[in-house]
């Protein structure tokens, strides 16, 4: 496998990571955390786990993301760091 | 050691350097945010590097998907060779873990709401600080 | 010497333990309980006394429970020495708690059962260190001892005895569980066995400087003996009423601290080895400095039951020192002062309690002229001092004879002399105060006594005047214990 | 097929399934599903634990795999003395805590008997278990029950513990999956006896030195060792009282369990006491932990944290215990389990009491107990005793072996903060205890024979015969410890 | 406290770095978590199971009481959210649209909800979602969305995915209901009670399948004992991973919608997202 590829998603895995926490919205957090989460199933998918990319898939970038949506939602986006 | 030698080291190891750097995020948001959700958002973090490093355990090159090819109806599949396929059990044990830490996730995030019922905050000191108060 | 498998010791201890529950669901029927422990207490010193032949013909009862390690196990066995103390406690249990009936009733007490089942419990736990096999035993009951009277020292509930009983726990359980138990578990972890034989259990794996630390830490880890300075606890309990005063702390407390040191000295370590290190000067040298102090504080006190405190503060040392004397007189005499100072400072302690009973009063300042209302209790108290100042005709005077004659058998004559100054001081302690009884005046007798100041009940006289007499009789028929030591240490 | 093993962990697994399902029918139902269960999975863990003293290891195969390829049950003397005490403790707490429930939690009863399951299930499987990863899986559930419960109460700061405990707990069971993700590195086995033949050759790997490091980093996180506890006494002192009583005994020692079971089955003392050299830079660290949880008890003003206070002061004696070294040393961490798990436990069966009936536990809240409540008292003071180590209590004897143990390996400074923490648990209770005996609650008081008494408002009979029969088998399984020992800790140690 | 951290992650960093440096490379086929345990899968996985794919296989088969737990962890989430958020008591401040005109009514203190006619309708006070497109789309989208998931249910014993990746699908579809339209469509459609005997049944579809194995003599969730309740005997293994994947997608489906509810409604189950 190219690792190349691979070094590049990993990449943009790291920068949504630190920007997910440094981002100073909540809502924005859980969009970039989606994003995370997306980045990391493409990552797992070329390393062959597919199962484990599905599932991340499903549950990082889809209900976790809702999660942190609905959680957002009852209380609040303001952050101070 | 020459130009030479690092770059194949680097493409041996890196996906485990690189797991290690995740880790660390994770774990400094856990341990220096000030807000509960950032800090939620870096255990998932921690986690979701936890699980990139078993996958990179798993993973083999030369090897393709741990799903069993050529698979015709009936008798008489080719034989299978181990080589051919990427390790399943790591992918196996990172089901498991995702779904824990989904599980996790959803129980914290149930908390947060009911934190913020309470005290009308999510920052730590803003908490701390109400806390002290009574 | 045979020893003989026997479930008689646990008999012993058992019968005060299982009339608590009794005697906890007889609470508000006070003579149904009090009668329980009257038979509770007879059985107990029948059982004992029937062990009593037996021993004397040189054998051993011994009984294993349970084996907690290789060496180490919760086991009886009754020999001389135990036997000795185990008769002194049950006999004086008998009489202290019919003299605790008359004195809790006669001031209306609070929490009568609850004083009585703790009683119990203490005695339990006496007669168990009294019969322990082994070092493990014996500090299992010490504890339980420890923990058993505090609810008794304590028994008044006011602030004044929540300090006093902070100070005896402070220093009970402290040096037991800071100094005992660490000592004995390095015994343990250096022999590999806890059990008491004449030989002692170490042959040569303790060096000189390890042997003097692990004594002195026994010495004054044992707090109930009152070792200086880890004396002050007793002085303070004396806020308890005074039936614990004076059992707890003229037999069983105190007797326990001493009874366990002299184990350790003569079980544990052994006299050989003690006189091989030379130790036994040591330990002289701490109860010499405890029995002088203690005498001259004692000299000092106005509140006859501190005085009295003090007083058993220097006399315990008496003991100690006979045994670190390491010669057959003075082992002798120091054992042998367990009785007689038993016998003697229950009564004094018995006839304090029975003249704040029937006039209220505390301070020896105050007795002036009561000898006349109270003939037998100030008879009785002269009894009790002639046998702790150690003078004929009464016990007290056969152990201090036997003492000076071991400081000279060990030719340690200096000693000699703390032995005839504490005498001293006994006496000047001890007489003005029956001076006083008979001879003073009372100065606020006409004008201030609405009431007239007679003998206490019954209940309290009579306990005070069976300890007086059996004081005496010591004098004359001391064979009996001076048998049990002789068979007990083999000398 | 002898299927005891698997059954002491199905069973309340099951129980916790129906009773989710008859929660929506009939709230009462649930407890006695839960009562069921759990009195099988006790019957089994005895019926286990006879057939393993009889007869040896029992190996018991899920789903019919033979053991790397499978998960297996490798259920040997020390796991099966577990269990049994689990499965009891979990079965007597349930008995006792009817009422408790009642008071505390009426409107959600029949999912709180769910979560008590699962969370006991979870503690079974931990310890039945003989795979690395199957104990992950079991840690989570323990942990993700503990979180619920700790959130519960909604009068205090209850929901901001858990979280707390949630990103403490996570971490642990985080460091303890990595751990085991190192091993499998090296090994690419996860079954613990096939792992530890594996790195008998490895020994001098850095990996697997990180991965046992990363392992007993996240074990200690989860038992609460010293400089780890933070999150133990919020989380123990906030959670429904029926829900600490059996979180407080068990939990930290299953940790205790599974550090000594990863010592000794997977990583073997050749390894860790001749190839590392850590074990003296363990015991001072189980030094200061006994010290400071010690010293920290006595800072509170609220006999729930004093108790969560102790069990941290507890923990380092086990520790520091099984890092001795040596066999007195491991048999004193071994038996203080089982003790530590029922004095706990016994204490904690008197703080339900009175929680149940004086609602608050802080000090100034005890005044007169000793004639409110003698029944409860009476227990509790046996239970304190245990703790200071007071003989005949079981307490006493596993500390005996535990200062042998120090002596032997020449770690004064060890038995030294043993005996001191003994001191100060005993200024600790008596301080409780003066304020039981000594002050009278202003409350509650009648009068007669001219003095006032207190007015006797015991628990219900359901509790205090259990708490008074748990305290009671302190003294027995004080005195009955030599048997213990000699039947199943040293056996167990010698086939190792 | 940032420095605190920093420290902390440097070492924890540092510990990690230095465990790698005796790691076998990356994608190395000789490694031995690459040839210990996984060969023998991979060999004899599908021999023994008649499941292609291994993961499923593992999942389900050999590691399935590991997959068991992992049920039971999810039920656990739902259980505690339920437990800690669900609140019985209602809103006492409500918003009432009169649909003709679009005036809104907001009622203050109100014990009991209004009775509403046909002219008024209940909205949340929070959200009020009237988007057209959106609804249009999702009620179109939402079947397919539920039929995928039953597929990936199905499918699991052939290609990626299974029980938990299924039931995932499916609870999003459900969540997918409620953002589009509102909460109290789905909470209408589908009962808390439902939702709550689905998560404990799910799971105990599984723990019984496993369960049954053990009256039938052979150990616990060894699935050959449940030859003669199946129609093809050589494949039973199969079978009985299907059912108990059916079983953890039950679970998932309803724990998902479960955890989404008490979240978006603070535990009221009225309105939300």
């Amino acid at each position: 496998m190219p690792w190349q590829i691979d070094m590049i998603v990993l990449f943009f895995v790291i920068l949504c990571a630190v920007a997910a926490i440094t981002v100073k919205d909540l809502l924005s957090t859980a969009i970039l955390f989606g994003a995370y989460s997306f980045m990391m199933c493409l990552l797992w998918a070329v390393m062959g786990a597919v199962d484990v990319a599905f599932t991340e898939a499903s549950v990082g970038a889809g209900v976790s993301t809702v999660f942190f949506v609905a959680a957002v939602f009852r209380t609040s986006r303001r952050t101070k760091d | 050691m020459g130009m030479t030698d690092i770059i194949p080291l680097i493409v041996a190891k890196y996906n485990y350097w690189l797991f290690v750097v995740l880790m660390m995020i994770g774990l400094y948001a856990m341990i220096a945010k000030n807000n509960l959700i950032k800090k939620l958002v870096g255990m998932n973090i921690f986690q979701t590097a936890i699980i990139l490093f078993y996958v990179s355990i798993g993973y083999k090159s030369g090897a393709t998907l741990p799903i069993i090819q050529n698979v015709h109806e009936g008798h008489g599949h080719a034989a299978i060779h181990a080589a051919d396929y990427i390790n399943p059990l790591p992918h196996v044990l990172m089901l498991t873990a995702i779904v824990v830490s989904v599980a996790t996730f959803g129980v914290a995030m149930a908390l947060a709401v009911k934190i913020y019922q309470r005290y009308h905050t999510l920052e730590e000191d803003e908490l701390r600080m109400r806390l002290s108060e009574k | 010497m045979n020893t003989i498998l026997s479930i008689k010791p646990l008999l012993a201890v058992l019968v005060s333990l299982l009339v608590i529950p009794v005697l906890v669901s007889s609470s508000d029927r006070p003579n149904v309980r009090e009668s329980w422990i009257f038979i509770a207490g007879t059985i107990t010193l029948l059982i004992v006394l029937s062990m009593l032949p037996v021993i004397l013909d040189g054998n051993q009862l011994a009984l294993t429970l349970f084996e907690i390690a290789p060496g180490a196990s919760i086991a009886f066995r009754v020999d001389g020495l135990g036997m000795l103390f185990a008769i002194v406690a049950a006999s004086l249990y008998i009489v202290t708690s019919i003299y605790s009936i008359g004195y809790m009733r006669g001031l209306k007490e609070h929490g009568q059962t609850r004083f009585v089942s703790f009683f119990a419990l203490a005695i339990s736990a006496t007669i168990g260190a009294a019969f322990s096999a082994n070092l493990l035993t014996l500090y299992m009951f010490y504890e339980i001892l420890s923990l058993a009277t505090y609810p008794l020292v304590t028994h008044h509930q006011d602030t004044k005895s929540m300090i006093s009983g902070r100070r005896y726990l402070i220093f009970i359980l402290g040096t037991s569980i800071g100094l005992v138990l660490p000592a004995m578990i390095y015994c343990y972890h250096v022999t590999g066995t806890l059990e008491f034989s004449t030989a002692g259990i170490f042959s040569d794996q303790l060096s000189k400087p390890a042997a003097t630390v692990l004594l002195l830490m026994f010495v004054f880890g044992f707090a109930k003996a009152g070792i200086m300075p880890f004396h002050s606890w007793l002085p303070a309990a004396m806020v308890a009423p005074t039936p614990v005063s004076a059992l707890l702390h003229a037999v069983a407390v105190v007797k326990v601290g001493v009874f366990s040191i002299i184990r350790v000295m003569t079980g544990i370590f052994g006299v050989e080895l003690l006189s091989t290190y030379n130790l036994g000067v040591v330990v002289m040298c701490i109860a010499s400095f405890t029995i002088l102090v203690g005498s001259c504080i004692a000299l000092s006190q106005d509140e006859l039951k501190r005085r009295l405190a003090y007083s058993t503060i220097s006399q315990l040392s008496y003991i100690i020192f006979g045994v670190a004397l390491l010669s057959p007189q003075g082992l002798l005499g120091g054992i042998i002062h367990i009785v007689m100072h038993a016998f003697g400072k229950i009564t004094l302690f018995f006839c304090a309690g029975a003249i704040f009973v029937a006039t209220g009063k505390k301070y020896v300042s105050q007795m002036s002229g009561l000898g006349k209302k109270m003939p037998f209790t100030f008879t009785a108290f002269f009894i009790g001092a002639l046998c702790v100042i150690g003078l004929p005709p009464s016990g007290g005077f056969y152990s201090k004879w036997n003492l000076i004659l071991g400081t000279l058998e060990a030719e340690q004559s200096i000693f000699m002399l703390v032995l005839l100054v504490s005498s001293f001081l006994n006496a000047f302690y001890f007489l003005p105060i029956v001076y006083k009884g008979f001879f003073e005046k009372s100065n606020e007798e006409d004008e201030n006594m609405p009431v007239k100041i007679r003998e206490a009940n019954l209940c309290l006289v009579i306990p005070l005047i069976i300890s007086a007499i059996i004081s005496i009789v010591l004098f004359f028929y001391p064979t009996v214990f001076v048998n049990l030591i002789k068979v007990g240490l083999a000398i | 097929m002898n299927n005891y093993p698997a059954l002491i962990v199905i069973a309340p697994l099951l129980a916790a399934l129906f009773a989710g399902l008859a929660v929506w029918i009939e709230d009462r139902l649930s407890y006695y599903i839960a009562i069921l269960g759990l009195a099988v999975s006790s019957f089994s863990a005895l019926k286990v634990l006879i057939q393993v003293i009889e007869s040896g290891t029992i190996q018991y195969k899920m789903a019919g795999w033979d053991a790397p390829v499978g998960i297996e049950y490798r259920i040997d003397l020390l796991n099966a003395m577990v269990l049994l005490l689990i499965s009891g403790i979990a079965l007597f707490n349930l008995i006792a805590s009817y009422k408790n429930v009642e008071q505390e939690i009426s409107d959600r009863k029949g999912s709180f008997y769910t979560i008590y399951l699962l969370f006991v299930t979870g503690l079974l499987g931990v310890t039945a278990t003989g795979d690395l990863f199957n104990l992950y899986v079991l840690i989570e559930i323990t942990s993700l029950t503990s979180y619920a419960m700790v959130a519960l109460s909604d009068k205090d700061r209850g929901p901001l513990a858990s979280l707390n405990y949630i990103f403490i707990g996570v971490i642990g069971a985080s460091f303890y999956l990595l751990g085991v993700g190192y091993l499998y590195m090296k090994t690419g086995s996860l079954n613990m006896m096939d792992v530890a033949d594996i790195i008998a050759s490895q020994h001098d790997s850095s990996t697997v030195l990180v991965g046992f490091i990363l392992c007993m980093i996240g074990v200690w996180i989860k038992m609460a060792l010293f400089p780890m506890h933070v999150w133990l006494p919020n989380a123990y002192s906030y959670s429904p009282v029926a829900f600490s009583r059996v979180v407080a005994p068990l939990m930290t020692k299953v940790m205790v369990y599974v550090m000594i079971r990863l010592m000794i089955t997977v990583f073997g003392f050749e390894y860790i006491f001749n190839t590392l050299h850590l074990s003296e830079a363990v015991v001072w660290l189980a030094t200061i932990a006994v010290l400071a949880g010690g010293v920290l008890a006595l800072a509170q003003d609220n006999l729930k944290k004093i108790l969560a206070y102790i069990i941290v002061c507890e923990i380092g004696y086990m520790v520091g215990g099984a890092w001795l070294g040596n066999q007195s040393g491991m048999t004193g961490a071994i038996l203080h389990l089982l003790n530590d798990a029922l004095m706990t436990f016994a204490l904690f069966l008197g703080l339900g009491n009175m929680v149940y009936m004086l609602g608050k536990v802080k000090l100034n809240n005890l005044q007169g107990l000793f004639s409110r409540m003698p029944w409860t008292m009476t227990g509790f003071v046996v239970a304190a005793f245990s703790i200071v180590g007071v003989p005949p209590t079981c307490g006493f004897f596993s500390k005996w072996y535990l200062i042998s143990g120090a002596f032997e390996a020449g770690a004064y400074h060890f038995a030294a903060a043993l005996i001191i923490s003994s001191l100060i648990c005993a200024i600790l209770f008596f301080k409780v205890f003066e304020i039981c005996f000594f002050q009278s609650s202003p409350d509650l008081q009648g009068q007669g024979h001219g003095h006032k008494f207190q007015v006797m408002a015991e628990a219900p009979v359901s509790m205090l015969i259990v708490s008074n029969l748990v305290s009671f088998s302190l003294i027995v399984v004080g005195v009955f410890s030599g048997t213990i020992v000699k039947t199943i800790i040293l056996p167990f140690l010698q086939g190792i | 406290m940032k420095f605190f951290g920093f420290v902390v992650v440097c070492l924890v960093g540092g510990l990690l770095l230095y465990g790698t440096a005796d790691f076998p490379d990356w994608g190395d086929p000789d490694s031995p978590a690459s040839t210990h345990l996984s060969d023998i899968y991979i060999e004899h996985a599908f021999e023994q199971t008649q499941v292609p794919n291994i993961v499923t296989a593992i999942l389900a088969d050999y590691r399935g009481f590991d997959t068991m737990f992992e049920t039971a962890v999810i039920f656990c989430a739902g259980l505690a959210c339920f437990l800690l958020l669900r609140d019985f008591k209602e809103r006492k401040e409500r918003f009432y649209r009169h649909v003709p005109t679009g005036v809104i009514l907001h009622v203050k203190n109100s014990k009991k909800a209004l009775r509403v006619g046909r002219d008024f309708e209940h909205i949340d006070k929070d959200w009020i979602p009237s988007d057209l497109i959106i609804k249009t789309v999702c009620r179109i989208l939402i079947p397919f969305i539920q039929i995928y998931a039953l597929y990936v249910v199905a499918h699991g014993d052939f290609s990626p995915g299974g029980g938990f990746q299924g039931g995932v699908i499916f609870g999003s579809s459900l969540i997918l209901l409620a953002i589009s339209y509102d909460l109290k469509i789905l909470v209408r459609r589908i009962k808390e009670k439902v939702l709550g005997i689905c998560a404990a049944a799910g799971v105990l579809v599984y723990v019984g399948i496993a369960a049954i194995c053990m009256p039938m003599g052979k150990s616990f969730l060894d699935y050959s004992a449940l030859e003669m309740f199946v129609f093809d005997p050589h494949h039973v293994r199969a079978l009985g991973m299907l059912g108990v994947e059916i079983g953890v997608g039950i679970a998932v489906a309803a724990v998902m919608a479960i955890i989404y509810i008490n979240i978006v409604s603070e535990g009221r189950h009225d309105e939300g997202l």
